[in-house]
């Protein structure tokens, strides 16, 4: 998203302004959330990057409407998270695979598909096109305890992907996975992003990925958690991995890690 | 003095008046003996206390004791201080029974143990059959209480002259809304509340003066109970450990008590002896009793030892 | 504490229904009472009796209520008449048979986890000495044991002991196996001794099963107490209570033997917990 | 020399069972271990009754049980017909099915269930001794009392399992449904029952043993004349002892069977279950 | 360990030869170690990276005596694993942090102590040194699940170097942790390791993190899984975060990532 945009045309996807949640816990509240700002447009991936605890997590579930802000707003397409969540608008892959063990890997992504009402040829058909695309066609029978742990975690991003929702909100989707196997993912998820359109929130503990997938990283800071940067990335649209090498992008990964090294105690 | 057990077959009550009277007037001292009585109930057989070593003595009826007989436990008949049935049949006089004629198509709610016996072959004298077919009688097993007739679940039940029938008097009826069938009356009577032991203690000469001394104290205790009922009933109370008897109850029961021991001096009669037998065999039902077990089942011995 | 207005409303809607129900059961035999007596009974007169009833099939709240305030707080807790005092003799054999079945639980769990032939062996048949009903052995245990030589309280205690160990070998077996491989396998590369691993790793690990099954075990136990009392003479103790009421059709005795059995069993539950909360937050579990 | 015979057939089966175990485990050594303890079991009991010369009124050896069984087949099976199948299988049922719907309104409305569960354990703590005659004298003889002796005994149990099981689901399995605004009763039937169905197995197990039991207990305090509760409580009173332990002996099959019925369904539905699953 | 050892002089620390192991599982059996050699000398830091389930942790588990050979041997100082293991030789970290809930955070690092007998002193003095050095002093009383993840990931560690072992057996020891806190151990490891002289074998995902920390990187690849290749690493002992831009480093990360691509199924 390197053209600019007329801001004012339409509405942004994702809209924060003033953003405070806080949890009350025994030993007294925690700021999971402090005056938190952000404005995500429609087809961005945007990247959440920050120190365990600094709320990305949160921010990611208060867009989702599965916790309520103390303070401030969200808009999502203009209408509240709530709604936009009754209009099933999200694909929401969490930070473990989180399968029902009780229904196999095509029941799985099924699952939503049913709820949704979709018909059964359409299930069985968006079904295979999804395993396909995270390269787990032949699985669909295999109960989740039989598969590994990546494949487990592919799975879930199948689910999330099966229905046709045009925000991804994914929680550290590639955590457990090894460096190669994540170079794909990453990727592909490039490319699915390319081809549809979505927009995608998207939280990483790493930098390379972080820089490599998106148009907007956004860094946070903890206690309490807020925004410390947004880098919008100069970096094109089309991405293969050698992009990594360029000097561009090491000068953002640079940039990121100076503001994450600013959000813990160490130096 | 000689340590003696003795397990009754009931709860504490004026049924067992002449133990406890003996105990306390010290009728047992007299005769060197040291008597601990152990109260019974639903869920003990007193043959199983008696064979397990439990006990000495056992107060038993004829009919469970036979059925006990015939199922390997060797106990012998000693001593027979009641002489007559207290049984009954208590029917409620709504549901139109008037004479045993009237008992097609009614339940009639029995004791099992042996004690549906006589009723079963007082059925089969009458040509009632007992498969619950409108020609017939339905029997009912019940518990030992009364709330079944009560609450008219059953139309007849089996109850005690000395006991269960007082209870529905208590409960609210009247004599006027019963009918009772006594058991002695019918010819169906079976011998209750005799004192047994196993043939083993018999064959211990020591054993057997220790049980002559028993039945005659004993028997010196029912006849006081006899003649004193009301301080019976007293004594009674006083050991009852569960605290759930009353007075007026207890009183009651040891008149009609009284009436069932009166004229015997503790020796059975063989002839009450082989009519049991008879009503056992001839109930038609599931038999507890297949053969007569003869004179093996009763002895004089103990009595004769002890009148003398 | 924020379950006290909906424990307090559930147990009103208990009483109200209660109330309902008394009269319903009871109505049969005060309309025949009246109609042998050629009397005619008002509601208002039907209600009444049926809520004052000498022998009720189900009597009403405040007559359970007077009868367990007359036997537990009016009578001396000596007197063989005061519930207190036979409450503490099915108490003594509850907690005598509690103590026994809680250690030949914990004996077999421990057989189970650490042999593997009883492991494969026992389990079934620990299983299926539970289908047994126990009210119908348990007069023969008495026998035998009396015949042994073993009477008064253990009798009863041992019948305690046979219900009781059932759900402590089941919790604890479970608990016993709870560590996970990683544990296990961390013990492993200290080269701990068993003794070590059982105690530092699969006691503690296990204890937060082994108090929910000391909570079962003891309403088991009691109820095992209960069943024993009956065929020893039910001379004393709430299950001697319960039977004298049953052969003079004393319901309202029968409710507050019950009443009082279910608190009794209530409160040693209930001290179960409480030791339970203590030595867990002292094990900084919860 | 009876007794001597018990004790060598305690230690030669025992160690017959060491060897065995020891032994890979295959199907066939894993049914065959816990047979021979129970043959051990028979055969120290034949011995020592016959060696201490027990009366066979206090405690009649296997032998004379199993002639016994042999002769009364029919009178087993009407009181197994009576007690198991009218008695404890339709309290069961019911008493399982009323405490899943119970545990579904309780767990839909906290109130409910923060009053009902505390007094509920009270409930449960009331022996069924106590029980069983109040509901005998409410619903007659027949076994429609004994089924609510049974439905008193299992609901409870059961309850507190269902219950629990629907609390199982991990914040996140809700989280997801959430998202995909998945209503009540979608998630109830698609996460809520399948999560909670360890659990109800686990209450569906505990309530086989027991709904047998209370049947048969509660045929002690009222029933026809015919029934496994019935002929026990009689039988005692004449000393039949061999056919008391007879009746004993089906009710143990009878309850074994049904919980092993009860653990084999548990494995076809939570199969995914870590419990259930061999290895890792 | 840039200069050459006299190999024959000692005992190599590890020496694996012709190592196999094969896991029986319902659907046949797996593979999990083929033909497995090694030799780590003392005071090796020897890293093992590969794609999920090519045998990493089986074979760490083979040498701490955890998991029996199919055939081939593994000896550990001349000795089997089993007498290395009851003569105390190994600290273990496991994949995940495994703290015991019931016990403190001191008490966690107390068990092998009192395990192994140490006096109530040496217990207490080791506690506080171990403590320090993963930075949770002032944490010792407080329980497991009181601390972040990360935090009890670094006490799981403090447990495995609290008694001496001359071996560190570590399973993606950092696996959870953010890129920073990352470094940060990193540093800290390295520093134990040159200070005391263990020899320490590392499972890691990381590329970099395997770079920056060995002496030796065992490449290993999956079904069957066994051993591609072995790298000596050319880099001084002495190693400060910024030579992970140098051009040796980034070579030999190379030459790692082109190892470890031959063990995955995409390109
Ligand atoms: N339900 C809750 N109750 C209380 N505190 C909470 C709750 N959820 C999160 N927190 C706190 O809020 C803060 C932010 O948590 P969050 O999960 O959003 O972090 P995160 O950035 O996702 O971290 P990580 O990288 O570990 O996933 C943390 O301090 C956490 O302890
Ligand atoms: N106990 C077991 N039974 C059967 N198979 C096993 C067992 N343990 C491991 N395996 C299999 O052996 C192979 C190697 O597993 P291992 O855990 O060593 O992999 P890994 O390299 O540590 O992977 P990861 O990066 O996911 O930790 C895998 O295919 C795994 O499925
Ligand atoms: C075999 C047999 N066992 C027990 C009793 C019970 N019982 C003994 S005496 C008595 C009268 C109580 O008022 C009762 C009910 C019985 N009748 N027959
Ligand atoms: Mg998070
Ligand atoms: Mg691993």
């Amino acid at each position: 998203m390197t053209d600019p945009k007329p801001e004012i045309a339409r509405h942004p996807v994702i809209e924060a302004s003033g953003l405070n949640l806080t949890f009350d816990t025994n030993d007294g509240p925690v700021h999971a959330l402090r005056d938190v700002n952000l404005k995500v447009d429609k087809g961005d991936f945007v990247s959440f990057i920050g120190p365990s605890g600094c709320g990305k997590t949160t921010f990611l579930r208060v867009m989702a409407d599965l916790e309520q802000p103390t303070s401030g707003s969200v808009l999502v397409n203009g209408v509240t998270p709530e709604v936009a969540r009754k209009a099933r608008a999200y694909g929401y892959v969490f930070q473990a695979a989180g399968l029902y063990p009780w229904r196999t890997i095509g029941g799985n992504i099924r699952l939503p598909l049913e709820i949704m009402g979709y018909d059964k040829a359409a299930q069985a058909e968006r079904v295979r096109k999804v395993l396909e695309l995270v390269e787990l066609s032949g699985f669909e029978k295999k109960y989740p305890w039989q598969l590994s742990g990546g494949m487990q975690q592919r799975a879930s991003i199948a689910r999330a992907l099966a229905f046709e929702a045009d925000i991804l909100l994914m929680d550290e989707p590639f955590g457990a996975l090894d460096e190669i196997v994540r170079d794909h993912l990453n990727e592909q998820l490039l490319a699915l992003w390319a081809r549809t359109q979505k927009t995608i929130c998207f939280v990483t503990h790493s930098i390379p990925e972080a820089v490599f997938l998106s148009t907007k990283i956004v860094v946070m800071s903890p206690r309490p958690g807020r925004i410390t940067d947004v880098i919008e990335s100069p970096l094109p649209k089309e991405r293969p991995l050698e992009i990594r090498d360029t000097p561009e992008f090491l000068e953002i990964a640079h940039r990121v890690r100076e503001g994450l090294r600013e959000g813990h105690a160490y130096d | 003095a000689d340590e003696m057990t003795v397990q009754l077959k009931w709860v504490t009550q004026a049924q067992f008046a002449g133990y406890y009277v003996a105990e306390d007037k010290g009728f047992y001292d007299e005769e060197d003996l040291d008597v601990t009585i152990k109260p019974g109930g639903p869920d003990i057989a007193p043959v199983q206390v008696l064979l397990g070593g439990g006990a000495d003595v056992m107060v038993d009826w004829l009919p469970s004791a036979l059925a006990a007989r015939e199922n390997g436990a060797p106990i012998v008949n000693i001593a027979q201080p009641f002489k007559s049935s207290g049984l009954m049949l208590t029917c409620l006089k709504e549901t139109g029974i008037e004479t045993p004629e009237d008992f097609s198509g009614h339940t009639l709610g029995t004791w099992f143990f042996g004690n549906e016996l006589p009723l079963y072959s007082w059925m089969s004298k009458l040509g009632l059959p007992t498969d619950g077919s409108e020609e017939g009688v339905t029997i009912q097993k019940i518990n030992f209480n009364v709330d079944p007739l009560l609450q008219k679940q059953v139309d007849c039940a089996t109850t005690m002259t000395y006991n269960e029938y007082w209870q529905v008097i208590d409960a609210g009826l009247t004599p006027a809304d019963l009918v009772v069938f006594k058991y002695e009356d019918e010819g169906i009577s079976t011998l209750e509340d005799g004192l047994y032991t196993t043939e083993e203690n018999l064959e211990d000469p020591e054993m057997v003066d220790k049980l002559a001394r028993f039945v005659r104290a004993s028997m010196k205790g029912w006849k006081y109970a006899e003649e004193n009922p009301d301080e019976a009933a007293d004594i009674v109370l006083e050991n009852d450990e569960t605290g759930a008897q009353t007075e007026e109850h207890q009183k009651r029961m040891m008149g009609e008590i009284a009436k069932l021991t009166e004229g015997s001096d503790g020796t059975l009669d063989p002839a009450d002896f082989e009519r049991t037998v008879e009503v056992l065999l001839s109930s038609g039902a599931e038999p507890v009793i297949t053969e007569d077990p003869g004179e093996a089942a009763w002895t004089h011995e103990i009595t004769d030892q002890a009148l003398n | 504490m924020r379950n006290v207005i909906p424990v307090l409303t559930v147990v009103l809607a208990i009483v109200v229904l209660w109330y309902g129900a008394s009269v319903q059961l009871n109505k049969q035999w005060a309309l025949d009472q009246a109609a042998r007596q050629d009397r005619v009974l008002s509601t208002a007169e039907l209600v009444a009796d049926t809520w004052s009833q000498a022998k009720p099939k189900l009597p009403a709240p405040h007559q359970v209520a007077v009868e367990l305030w007359e036997t537990v707080a009016q009578k001396a807790v000596t007197s063989k008449r005061s519930l207190v005092y036979h409450a503490w003799v099915t108490l003594s054999a509850t907690l005598l048979g509690f103590a026994l079945g809680t250690a030949f639980g914990f004996l077999l769990a421990l057989g189970i986890v650490y042999l593997r032939v009883m492991d494969m062996s026992v389990m079934p048949w620990v299983i299926a000495s539970q289908t047994i009903p126990i009210l119908a052995v348990a007069p023969m245990i008495i026998v035998v044991l009396n015949a042994v030589g073993v009477s008064g309280l253990l009798p009863k205690a041992m019948i305690s002991m046979y219900l009781s160990f059932f759900p402590v070998v089941v919790g604890m077996v479970k608990g016993l196996r709870s560590p996970s491989t990683m544990q296990l396998d961390q013990m492993r590369t200290w080269s701990a001794t068993r003794r070590q691993e059982f105690l530092r790793l699969r006691l503690p690990s296990s204890l937060p099963y082994l108090f929910a099954s000391l909570k079962i075990a003891m309403a088991a136990s009691l109820v095992g107490a209960i069943v024993g009392e009956l065929p020893t003479g039910a001379v004393a103790g709430l299950g001697a209570r319960l039977l004298a009421g049953s052969y003079y059709g004393q319901t309202v005795q029968i409710w507050s033997a019950l009443i009082m059995a279910a608190a009794v069993a209530a409160a040693a539950v209930g001290l179960i917990g409480v030791i339970q909360r203590v030595t867990l937050k002292r094990m900084g579990l919860n | 020399m009876w007794i001597l015979l018990g004790i060598t057939a305690w230690i030669a089966g025992w160690a017959l069972n060491v060897w065995l175990a020891g032994r890979s485990a295959s199907k066939i050594t894993a049914l065959m271990v816990p047979i021979l303890f129970g043959l051990t079991l028979v055969l120290v009991w034949e011995a020592l009754v016959r060696g201490f010369g027990i009366s066979p009124v206090i405690l009649p050896p296997p032998s004379a049980i199993a002639a016994r069984a042999g002769e009364s087949g029919m009178i087993l099976w009407e009181d197994f017909v009576q007690t198991v199948i009218k008695g404890a299988l339709s309290g069961y049922v019911m008493g399982c099915a009323a405490a899943i719907v119970t545990a579904i309104v309780v767990d839909r409305f906290d109130f409910l269930r923060r009053g009902l569960l505390p007094v509920g354990n009270f409930v449960a703590a009331l022996p069924v001794i106590g029980i069983a005659p109040i509901l005998v004298m409410w619903f007659g003889f027949d076994w429609q009392s004994k089924a609510a002796v049974v439905v008193v005994m299992v609901f409870f149990p059961m309850l507190v399992n269902t219950v629990e099981g629907l609390r199982d689901t991990s914040a996140m399995q809700r989280d997801l449904m959430r998202t995909y605004a998945a209503g009540y009763w979608t998630t109830l039937v698609k996460l809520r029952l399948p999560a909670a169905m360890p659990f109800i197995f686990n209450g569906l197990k505990l309530a086989s043993t027991l709904a047998l039991i209370g049947a048969i207990v509660a045929e002690f305090f009222g029933s026809p004349i015919k029934g496994m509760g019935f002929r026990i409580s009689t039988s005692v009173g004449l000393l039949q002892l061999d056919l008391v332990w007879a009746e004993i002996v089906v009710a143990a099959i009878a309850g074994s069977a049904f919980y092993g019925g009860m653990a084999l369904l548990e494995r076809a539905v939570t199969f995914w279950h870590p419990s259930q699953r061999k290895g890792r």
